[in-house]
């Protein structure tokens, strides 16, 4: 067999004839990455992308921590500090969290309900694609942005055009300044003139897009591809809330972009959307945001739930307590979430109905997210419980999000709120949700399927040193800023007064933050290390109970040997215990056995496995889409036109490529159900069926070709 | 029905063999749960409209001033007779008819076309005549973005049309089997034209009432 | 391909449906010009949305076959209209009361 | 071993941090919302204790449990594969139904809370705020209809019904010790109750984020005596007075004459130097009126940003008149390029308009 890795670049010569075509192992090289549809490799890419952008927004957000350590501090000046955080909030949310979640649903959902690839696999491949060309371009507004002060400020004498002063790392100004909310009129074209905020507005569009064509395909895929008996209420509870965020996606991104769009109308065309000179509703962007803003805290920290959800049970080696009411609480958390947005606006001046309603539909999100809390303690409680790391971070997990959703509760007092919000306590609030919640959960589900991904261990001595640095740093940085919100620190405070007594507590803050930074270091290095010299893990080295561990670890290629037949709820624990009178577990004798057969078996195939083949057009595809952004900030220019002609070339040409291009090589002695002549022609798929396909010809009786 | 249905039913049942799923096609599925999405898109578009519309002490004129009714009606009817020669392509697919399937296909496109050169006149004609632009308040802005945003999906419908028509016309036959089929084009088109049916009203209709 | 493709109408159904379609635009238009001389109101707001919405039900049950699809197909999409239809309402009526306020 | 050790040293400097943060709890901060000086912020701090409370409980109940469970049940030597339990209904039912009354609970006090607050008093005193980046402008339509900006003076005990909203973004305004907060939204009037029982000066600060120096969009609540409130209103209806030639406030007058006019307004009371109160029809753009910049209650200026805590307040209004946009990035008032003899002359005129 030739390699998978050169055949994209040759389709458009002599269609590819009945080549059968098995993806080779060795597919490390540099176009390997580029171009593959592999579920896993996506995954993995995602994973390091949004670690990269971890890192970024972490620097972030020490500088912010050096500046705010000092009360009237001149560390940096004020268009920096503007960029900084409008771009530590985007940073985070858009390009670590959500792209990590997305990593490991990569990565998992197909392993988790036994199918061999997502729906659609070219798709997933461009949403990755254009993930990664959405970062690049909000980015690339440190080097093309301008970060103008509001029109008529600009030419003040003393003024610097970025509305700084020398020095102060000022040149950071010329990112997004807007907030990641993007506030109108503020982030308008009269008071944020530059182009900084398009960047943000155009680069969230098309990240938008990367994971709205995530989310059909997520969908899709849990309702089509699950394998034989793996029923809705059999899935694990990761894939559930997986299903819950998909569609919390598909709902509210359209609602951002139409937003987006109406911002940059506002921006670039002179639309008047926002301008209150002209009639424009400044709370409309409000409406529209937080219809988008709020889903979005439930897409950030869902996944994270699902994976505690995953990692407890293994750890107390109980099944999850009260599996229905975990899943049924995630569903109610999702549709809740669409339906408190105004819960952001208490504020605004909106009428005493609309905050009482929205104050009560606040508080009824902590009923399902209590009734997940406790039964995660159920889950716990009577168990046998291991300490390893996953464990700990999940751990954390429920007690650090416990804190978030108390503090959340105080928001929804509505009144109460009008003191809190807008301060360095709601700060507190959310990065308890967001990093004591999803990234203690992520964390978790990094050290438990680390051996998935690379057959070895991570470090448990590190993980643990690792564990305890971020819980104590991320105390220390997240827990006085409740008090520091309460003193009156209002946020995105570039200076604060020292006569407020501020200060000792900001210190306490800085200290946190570069204790969890030297906790990240330690993990950079216990990752570095355990991919070379880690353990090996075997095939279950968590005596795990959910049928991605019922594969060899690095997972192959091909997912499953054989595609897996699900009995019932946890099905691989049922495998490997039985219980006896008391109810307690007894592992079967045969167990043993089994899971060694199952190590042979993944990696030897008996049948042909046929997989989406490799392919440039997503990738092609989606690098139009930096370039239609650029050329929408510069449609006044010629070569700014030239942009957006060139993008839409990038964007046509990937689309008429991948249309005329197979999913996988046709291999028509597998296909009675094909008109024969009509296949060989009318290749211009998109390709669920053919997945769907590779599996149907694993089970047929073919000897396996190895080359 | 006919074979070539049949043939379509068969390989969803054989991924209801492999696999738990809903028995139908995975782009089919795909397709319909884009468009649910779309309400979200559209609704957005259409609210921001509604807010603005009756709005007191935006510039002059407002949309609802302006519209010619008739002209509208007409290029609304047009865009409705599309949905049934979409149909009707479709339709003659499943009778394995390729000739009268890529008649209807363009027939379609070619509807698209006419409602759409009107849009285009329509704007030309607001622009021109009425000075009406995007700069001159929000609701106009709001007509604007809704009705062009409509527009631009109409546009993507008929290259879809076009290219399934010229992939028909050079390889002799579509199937509703696989990839980008006659199916997924018409369920696309079908939801524009029902968008369009709800701006028809809202947007034109009432809005001027 | 739906699996009910043997209940979907036939070729002069379908004429059939459309010429239903277009009577109520036709419909809808004279209301439209009804409502301009007599003032009718709420009722003739009723009335439009009333027809339009019977386009909609007839395009999307008929011409995109969701009638014969299966139920679950049809709850994602209503699904999403009766969210986005839910969430616009409450937006629009919450920022109308805010300008009749001020 | 090791892991006991590292939670030691954990435990031990989590210990030292809230000792130290009693401490620290001491210092007086002005922005606090825990010393509400009036009704309305006195209901928010009652709420807010009531919901504390509540939250503490659970706080403790939940994380205890969590501690509990995890020394309870940590693996041990001899320690048998646990029972298979897969879950509860009846507790489902409970752990569903205690937080929902718990919340049923406080949602009434909420719930009455929003509706108390949100209307002013019929007979409450209006005063309008109008946000510009970065400062606040008050006006006093019932007392004359004077403007003044930063410090925004009030009787005590009177209820004062904040009528807003902005010139260019939104804005926050945001005293905590009267009350929370209220966006400023162009175009459209939100309005905040404000009251204050006992005499005092509030800070307060613009709460949402409005573009470079948000953070400097400050405010001040000077509550005094109605009769003292009266004495001040009156005065702020007076004009400024033309200072004599030959003076150094005349000088200073001279080079506000020539280098001010376009944004800022002084209503004086003699107008025959030929300087209209406002050279251009529009004022270019839309700076404080300085008719009683120096009044006693008006201690800030700058968007009550200036001045800091360890400056004079000639010293910080040097500074400023030297080169606002260094003290205030974004500042729509520029480096005028002005002498120290100016300066100092422009101060000396400055502290006239009492």
């Amino acid at each position: 067999m030739t390699t998978t890795t050169e055949r994209p670049g040759v389709v458009e010569e002599a269609p590819p004839t009945t080549t059968i075509y098995r993806r080779p192992k060795s597919t490390e090289g540099f176009w390997g990455w580029v171009t593959t549809t592999d579920h896993k490799k996506i995954g993995i890419m995602y994973g390091y992308a949004a670690f990269f952008f971890f890192i970024v927004g972490g620097v972030e957000a020490l500088l912010l921590r050096i500046h705010l350590a000092s009360a009237n501090s001149e560390f940096l000046t004020a268009g920096a500090y503007n960029a900084l955080f409008s771009m530590h909030g985007a940073t985070m949310i858009f390009l670590f969290v959500m792209p990590a979640s997305a990593a490991f649903v990569n990565y998992l959902l197909p392993l988790m309900i036994g199918a061999r690839d997502v729906a659609f696999p070219r798709l997933n491949a461009l949403s990755w694609w254009a993930f990664l060309f959405g970062g690049i371009f909000m980015y690339s507004a440190l080097f093309f942005g301008t970060g103008l002060a509001p029109t008529g400020v600009e030419n003040v004498v003393g003024n610097l055009a970025e509305g700084g002063r020398p020095g102060g790392l000022n040149f950071l100004a010329d990112m997004p300044d807007g907030g990641w909310f993007l506030y109108q009129p503020n982030a308008g074209p009269d008071f944020s003139p530059g182009t900084g905020i398009d960047f943000a507005l155009l680069g969230i569009q098309i990240l938008g897009v990367a994971s709205l064509v995530a989310a059909v395909n997520f969908i899709v895929t849990i309702f089509n591809f699950r394998a034989k008996g793996m029923r809705l209420l059999r899935m694990p509870v990761f894939v559930w809330m997986t299903m819950v965020t998909q569609f919390l996606l598909l709902f509210s991104l359209p609602i951002i972009a139409i937003a987006l769009f109406m911002a940059t109308f506002d921006r670039n065309f002179g639309a008047m959307f926002f301008d209150a000179t002209g009639g424009g509703d400044p709370i409309l962007w409000q409406h529209l945001f937080w219809l988008f803003g709020h889903p979005e805290v439930y897409i950030l920290v869902l996944p994270a739930m699902g994976m505690v959800s995953e990692v407890l049970p293994v750890f107390s080696r109980k099944p999850l307590f009260g599996y229905s009411a975990v899943i049924f609480a995630g569903a109610a958390i999702g549709f809740l979430g669409f339906g408190v947005w105004a819960h952001h606006m208490f504020a605004t001046g909106i009428s005493p109905v609309a905050q009482a309603a929205f104050g009560l539909s606040t508080m009824t999100i902590a009923i399902p997210t209590g009734i997940k809390i406790f039964n995660w303690m159920g889950t716990m409680w009577m168990g046998k419980l291991r300490f390893s790391t996953p464990l700990l971070f999940a751990i954390g997990f429920v007690a650090m999000f416990v804190i978030g959703g108390l503090s959340g509760v105080t928001h929804s007092i509505v009144p109460s709120d009008w003191q809190q919000t807008d301060t360095y306590y709601i700060v507190a609030h959310f990065h308890y949700v967001l990093f004591g919640g999803s990234v203690f959960g992520l964390f978790a589900g990094i050290y438990y399927w680390f051996p998935k991904i690379s057959g070895r261990m991570l470090g448990e001595g590190l993980g643990k040193v690792h564990f305890w640095l971020m819980f104590i740093g991320f105390n220390l940085t997240f827990g006085p800023m409740h008090w520091l919100g309460l003193q009156g620190m209002v946020r995105r405070t570039w200076k604060y007064d020292p006569a407020t007594g501020l200060e000792p507590w900001n210190i306490a803050v800085t200290v946190g933050a570069f204790i969890i930074a030297l906790s990240i270091a330690v993990f950079i290095y216990n990752w570095w290390s355990s991919r070379r010299r880690g353990a090996p893990s075997g095939l279950d080295p968590w005596d795990a109970r959910t049928v991605e561990w019922t594969v060899p670890n690095p997972t192959p290629v091909y997912n499953f040997a054989t595609t897996p037949v699900i009995t019932r709820l946890d099905d691989f624990w049922h495998r490997k215990y039985t219980t006896d009178d008391e109810g307690r577990a007894v592992r079967r004798p045969e167990a043993d056995q089994m899971i060694a057969d199952l190590e042979y078996d993944g990696r030897n195939p008996k049948t042909e496995i046929h997989l989406p083949a490799p392919s440039y057009f997503p990738l092609l595809l989606a690098s139009g889409m930096p370039f239609i952004g650029w050329g929408i900030i510069w449609h006044t220019t010629t070569w700014g036109l030239g942009m957006v002609v060139l993008g839409v070339l990038l964007i046509v040409s990937g689309g008429i490529g991948w249309a005329l291009e197979p999913l996988e090589e046709a291999h028509e002695e597998d296909h009675p159900h094909d008109e024969a002549d009509e296949d060989e022609e009318t290749h211009e798929t998109e390709g669920a069926s053919d997945v769907g396909r590779a599996s149907e010809s694993a089970d047929t009786t073919e000897p396996v070709e190895t080359s | 029905m006919t074979d070539l249905a049949h043939e379509g039913d068969v390989t969803a049942e054989d991924h209801h063999d492999e696999h738990e799923s809903l028995g139908m096609d995975a782009r089919k599925l795909g397709m319909w749960v884009f468009l649910s999405s779309e309400f979200l898109f559209f609704g957005a578009l259409m609210t921001n409209y509604l807010l603005y519309s009756n709005r007191p002490g935006l510039a002059d004129p407002y949309p609802g001033t302006i519209y010619d009714i008739p002209f509208t009606s007409v290029s609304s009817f047009v865009l409705l007779m599309s949905s049934l020669t979409m149909v009707l392509a479709h339709a003659a697919l499943e009778r394995d008819d390729q000739h009268q399937t890529r008649t209807w296909l363009f027939a379609t496109a070619a509807l698209g076309s006419i409602f759409l050169g009107g849009q285009v006149f329509e704007f030309y004609e607001f622009i021109t005549h009425d000075g009406m632009t995007l700069t001159t308040s929000p609701v106009a802005s709001a007509f604007y973005v809704l009705t062009g945003f409509h527009g631009l999906h109409v546009a993507i419908g008929i290259l879809m049309l076009l290219s399934l028509w010229g992939i028909g016309h050079s390889q002799g036959a579509l199937s509703d089997k696989r990839g980008f089929n006659v199916e997924l084009v018409g369920l696309y088109w079908h939801f524009v034209d029902i968008i369009w049916i709800v701006i028809f009203t809202v947007v034109y209709l009432l809005s001027t009432s | 391909m739906s699996d009910g493709a043997h209940h979907t109408p036939s070729t002069s159904q379908y004429w059939k449906i459309a010429l239903g379609l277009a009577v109520i635009t036709a419909l809808e238009v004279s209301l439209y010009y009804i409502d301009n001389a007599l003032e009718l109101g709420v009722l003739n707001a009723a009335m439009l949305i009333g027809l339009s919405l019977l386009k909609f039900v007839v395009v999307v049950g008929w011409f995109m076959h969701l009638r014969f699809e299966k139920p679950s197909l049809s709850r994602f999409f209503t699904g999403g209209f009766i969210l986005a239809i839910s969430l616009y309402a409450v937006v629009l009526g919450f920022m109308a009361a805010a300008v009749l306020r001020s | 071993m090791r892991r006991s050790r590292l939670s030691a040293v954990g435990g031990a400097g989590l210990l030292a941090l809230i000792l130290s943060g009693c401490q620290l709890a001491d210092i007086d901060s002005p922005m606090t919302i825990f010393e509400p000086a009036g009704p309305f912020a006195q209901r928010l701090d009652d709420l807010f204790w009531m919901v504390f409370w509540i939250a503490t409980v659970i706080f403790v109940l939940v994380q205890g449990g969590l501690i509990i469970t995890m020394v309870l049940f940590r693996d041990r030597p001899g320690r048998r594969e646990p029972k298979q339990i897969h879950g509860n209904a009846k507790l489902e039912v409970v752990w569903t139904i205690i937080p929902a009354v718990i919340l049923a609970v406080v949602a009434v006090p909420t719930v009455s809370a929003v509706f108390d607050l949100t209307e002013c008093a019929d007979d409450a005193m209006t005063v309008e705020v109008i946000g510009h980046q970065w400062w606040f402008e008050y006006r006093y339509p019932e007392q004359g209809g004077f403007t003044t900006a930063n410090t925004m003076v009030i009787p005590t005990g009177v209820e004062v019904c904040a009528t807003m909203t902005s010139e260019d973004v939104l804005h926050n305004f945001w005293v905590p010790a009267l009350n929370g907060k209220r966006y400023l939204v162009p175009g459209q009037t939100t309005v905040l109750r404000l009251q204050a029982d006992t005499d005092g000066e509030y800070w307060g600060q613009c709460a949402e984020f409005c573009g470079l120096s948000h953070s400097l969009m400050r405010a001040r609540v000077r509550s005094v005596p109605q009769p003292e409130f009266d004495a001040w209103a009156a005065r702020q209806n007076e004009p400024a007075p033309v200072p004599e030639e030959g003076t150094p406030e005349y000088e200073g007058y001279q080079v506000y004459a020539q280098n001010c006019t376009q944004c800022h307004t002084v209503d004086f009371a003699d107008n025959d130097a030929g300087i209209s109160d406002n050279i251009l029809e529009e004022p270019v753009f839309n700076g404080p009126d300085l008719t009683h910049f120096a009044d006693e209650y008006r201690t800030t200026f700058a968007g009550s940003a200036l001045p800091e805590a360890d400056e004079t307040y000639d010293e910080a209004l040097k500074r400023w008149i030297e080169n606002p946009p260094n003290v205030k990035p974004g500042s729509f008032m520029p480096d005028l390029g002005l002498t120290e003899d100016e300066i100092d002359a422009v101060i000396a005129w400055l502290k006239t308009n009492k």
